[in-house]
């Protein structure tokens, strides 16, 4: 088993037939992602790609025992979808949408921990293991498989950085993307406990940004229970206090989450920080 | 979205949170027959707003006539005040502070309080600060507020006042999708009553398609800013010369940095999302051509946005706005080759990585 | 609590939940002009009302007029007609059934829906039944509602207003404290409407409290009865000879099934509960004197509820109310022989076991 | 260690200053019970009886490690106080008021279940191991220590059949109300299984009365998977359908319900169902 996912996990897609949806469940099914079947109510009987079946609700679909979902549909409907998801107990719950209201993903989220489940996102790239399986929105050709992990709430920004890590010859055993939004399913800290315990990898990147405090948490975890070598890259150090950058995980506050606290505290718990995200392959060696 | 006070407190007021009698005034006109002592107050998005005079008391009608002729059309820390908030004067026996606001490692809402109202409560040290995650699952219930009012040492006929706020507090914060409801200073008046002297609101921005009523406008952006919002762009103006197109918040993020750690700043900030609509980079320029900036840095990772389809956009948008300003593109990812040969036939600058392209937009916008 | 038609409707509309347009009528001089086909209700809380002549069509204004004449006064299942409901005549096209009510074995609320509507679900062979357990922290959710529709079968523009009435319905189990809200049938109309076209709401009587609206009076309770919930007693008329007065539910249904095994049949039903007030006693006295039994049984297992309390609580009621039918008394428990001491030195016949005080009362009042 | 409770089971008072909780709370403590500490908001630095400390919250009472409490405030507040306990995962919450409202008891049980927290009643009379511990208000004098353990839903009936066993000379194992109310912790069938388990139980009395479906469950439940002697009593034959008797529990609607189908359930699964709560013991020889 690779972490949380590997050449045998299921995936359902929820939303299969919108614009996001087939685009991407096309492109994870080309990484080699086993995509059992898409949920769009209404359109049961049908197929996607002319292979995989479409069913009316994930109900339906647990006849094709799938172990992780992703959810692509609109904003509003994320709150539903996932519950719908979390009633049928899909382990893993991957949501792409963006824009989600953090009240919604409040909810969501407290529930599917209640019930031992995972979820990815909202607003995030989602998960990729090369090339064991891909849930989400990361571009294919980016990726090697090596030993490097990497966590990130950003999502091109994380491209930027695996494929400079691919372009250096280090190969990744797992892509995690936590979502950009100020409440998201995994945090550094549950990531960084399946990094230490995932005998491929050997090296972690975490790649942060301004807002919140959860770089701050991963770096007194890494100092207390991390082995594992640690590099980080850290963005919005330009960023004007009390500007939101792009998305609602990237603000700074009354001071607090400021890109300086973030590099500090890395610094503090041995973890070196790259001024700029090419930098990351010469602080891993 | 950042609330006014005024409209935090018809917020507060719909949910049943006591707060002083008092009127929105625009204009002199607008102001009712002087009755009993009141504060005129500037309706501004910063605090410290008493320090830098823009709280004014009047104990006469003269009183209240010249402090809205000096607020009115006056900047306060910098920002115009086109409204001031004409309030009750209360009889303060004691400050306390209340907040509801997200923890983002416990993905709940958490519960602050102290008996220490009425400064930044960053100020107040950490043990006179009662802090309570809420499972958002089962909500506020009366026994937080009993710890809290015992841990603030409130009297019981203000305990229960206290109880009752929390409750209606946690209320507004759900229904209305807070990121921060917040009473500073929530007042003790000589009477014994409990009133929300201030009132400082924040909506979720992605759930005001739930609240309608406050989508018209935010109040702190720019009008360049709201253009670009009603476009549906994440844009920010910056005060640098460098205008700067990237795709994903993480990315244009780390796009400004690379700029700053050059020595050249950035005129804005322009998060494409994840695109491939070839209108959609033309018209990224017109917002940044507007803000107008030295030359242009476009930093693209192709994924979703695929990168042939900004360079016809980039190429698009040139043609359309006429631009003799220097743009300097970086492409990588999906499409990259067909992006970048579009891109040189139209002679359009190209560099493979981020690093190559900011030092080539800071040399040729002149430096910092 | 159990509500009419009306009162349930109301509180649909309330909720955003479609129902026909209509208005209540006590008397001839309630009704409105004559405009369009109508049905005509009685106000009675039993089924069947059609089958057994309690709602009748109206396609006149001289129709609707002696409709209301013939319902108004008469009894419809034994029951009393003092209101009708007058609602627009519904083109049905198809009749659903659906409703959420408690399910004890998961603690929680059952969605129960059909597309087989109109009739008791009890006749709906199980596999035309949808059932969904909702998880009382969560809520309802879309989802459900799509899996429902699914199962009826239904079109998409029917399911949509479908899951529209399950939202608002399941809002209005949860905001009035329900334990049962119905719509049977829920109508398609020929214009493609889902239309309540009946409502039944059964309100929990311990959530009364939040809900000051419907607890003036209790529609399915007789004065007596009323009276009874007045004081605070757990009081039910039946239609037997023999007073009771018992303590805690279990024990006095207990005891009326002793009664009944020894063809007894009992006059009431009277929970004491766990009181330790004399007063509390002899009031209940004269509830049950107020229904006029042969002979009353009191029987008592002290443990809130001490003996001798008890045994004072009924001598001063034989002398207050001057009590000359026979008082047959059973006391154990928590001070049994003082109470029993009391009561013999006031000739009051006691016995330690239910059983012989069963069979004592059962005589004396004549039996069956 | 007893059903659930025994006498090392450290018990708080949640009203132990009201009419019903310093009562019950003086006789619990004369059966044997630990009772640890009392909760009065505003009264801390009192003591019951002279000997119990008072405290302001259950957060307060920690400091004695308490394994279970006991709720006895009026029934607005039930919710308030379990969510209290259920918040400092008090193992064992014992609701002693009536008249909650079913929907605040959903929700409470409901979240007492996802922390893994067990609940008897709202409104049942509680749980004696006798003389090990009781939590709640049954009479002390009825007991006797034996190996018949009972389950009911009714207060006072409960009583009446305790006292026949122990005029008989049959004691109890345990005994435990569920509760009168339509919604409550523990089921039959919770309570069975711990019947079931304890290895002093040999016989086992159950309790039931009209309303619901739990008795019927709980005869199935019995013919699968209990293997020691199951004896019955149901109260309500003579009560007219759709009338309540006297709590939320004890109502026959729609035919659901009646006396006769959970007696002819129990029969079913081959157990003897008394007419007369004092036929019991006769059926348990």
């Amino acid at each position: 088993m690779g972490v949380l996912v590997d050449r045998n996990t299921k995936v359902i897609v929820q939303g299969i037939t919108g614009h996001q949806g087939s685009f991407h469940a096309g492109q994870m099914m080309k990484f080699g992602t086993k995509v059992v079947a898409g949920i769009s109510p209404g359109k049961s009987g049908t197929k996607f790609q002319d292979t995989v079946p479409i069913v009316d609700s994930v109900a339906d679909a647990m006849s094709f025992s799938p172990d992780a979902t992703m959810i692509s549909v609109p904003a509003p409907f994320v709150k539903d979808a996932a519950f719908e998801a979390i009633d049928q107990r899909i382990k893993l719950i991957y949501i792409l949408t963006e824009h989600v209201p953090f009240h919604d993903s409040m909810e969501l989220i407290s529930e599917a921990r209640n019930r031992g489940l995972t979820v990815i996102g909202p607003n995030g790239p989602g998960i990729t293991v090369p090339f064991e399986c891909k849930i989400g929105i990361m571009p294919n050709q980016i990726f090697k498989e090596g030993d490097v992990a990497v966590a990130s709430r950003s999502g091109t920004l994380t491209y930027e950085i695996v494929e400079s890590l691919t372009r250096n010859g280090m190969g990744q055993s797992a892509v995690i993307g936590l979502g950009g939004d100020p409440v998201v399913g995994m945090n550094y800290i549950d990531v960084l406990k399946l990094y230490e315990a995932d005998p491929k990898t050997k090296k972690i990147v975490l790649v942060g940004e301004i807002g919140g405090n959860n770089e701050e948490l991963a770096a007194k975890y890494i100092k207390e229970h991390i082995t594992k070598k640690v590099v980080a890259y850290i963005t919005g150090r330009s960023a004007p206090p009390g500007k939101r950058m792009g998305h609602a995980g990237a603000i700074i506050e009354k001071g607090v989450g400021t890109a300086e606290s973030k590099i500090k505290a890395f610094n503090e718990a041995g973890v070196k920080v790259a001024d700029y995200p090419t930098d990351v392959p010469g602080l891993l060696k | 979205m950042n609330l006014y006070e005024y409209m935090g407190k018809d917020i507060f007021r719909k949910n049943g949170l006591p707060v002083p009698e008092g009127y929105v005034v625009e204009k002199q006109s607008d102001l009712k027959e002087y009755r009993k002592p009141v504060v005129v107050k500037s309706q501004i998005l910063l605090g410290g707003r008493g320090k830098s005079g823009g709280i004014k008391f009047a104990k006469s009608g003269e009183e209240l006539k010249s402090a809205v002729n000096e607020l009115i059309g006056s900047k306060v820390r910098g920002l115009a005040v086109t409204k001031v908030l004409v309030e009750e004067m209360l009889n303060i026996q004691h400050e306390y502070y209340v907040s509801i606001t997200l923890s983002r490692e416990h993905r709940a809402p958490i519960l602050i309080a102290s008996a220490s109202g009425g400064v930044e409560i960053e100020s107040v040290p950490q043990k006179e600060i009662f802090t309570r995650v809420i499972d958002p699952l089962i909500g506020y219930s009366d026994y937080i507020g009993r710890e809290a009012s015992k841990f603030m040492n409130l009297k019981p006929e203000i305990a229960s006042q206290f109880r009752a706020i929390l409750k209606s507090l946690y209320r507004t914060f759900i229904e209305e999708d807070c990121e921060l409801v917040e009473i500073n200073p929530l007042v003790e008046t000589k009477e014994g009553k409990l009133i929300a002297a201030d009132a400082k609101v924040i909506i979720d921005n992605d759930a005001l398609y739930r609240h309608k009523e406050f989508s018209i406008t935010d109040p702190e952006k720019t009008p360049l800013e709201l253009e670009a919002q009603a476009k549906g762009y994440s844009f920010i103006e910056l005060d640098g010369k460098i205008g700067v197109i990237a795709n994903g918040a993480g990315l244009t993020m780390a796009t400004l940095d690379a700029l700053t750690l050059h020595n050249g700043k950035p005129r804005n900030f322009l998060d494409l999302g994840g695109t491939d609509n070839v209108e959609i980079v033309a018209n990224a320029f017109d917002l940044v051509l507007k803000a107008d900036p030295k030359a242009i840095l476009i930093n693209i990772f192709g994924g979703v946005t695929k990168a042939d389809t900004v360079a016809k956009g980039i190429v698009e948008a040139k043609k359309r706005f006429n631009i003799s300003k220097p743009i300097v593109v970086r492409l990588s990812g999906f499409n990259e080759d067909e992006g970048r040969k579009i891109l040189s036939e139209n002679k359009i600058e190209t560099y493979p990585t981020m690093m190559e392209a900011v030092e080539r937009v800071v040399k040729v916008a002149g430096g910092a």
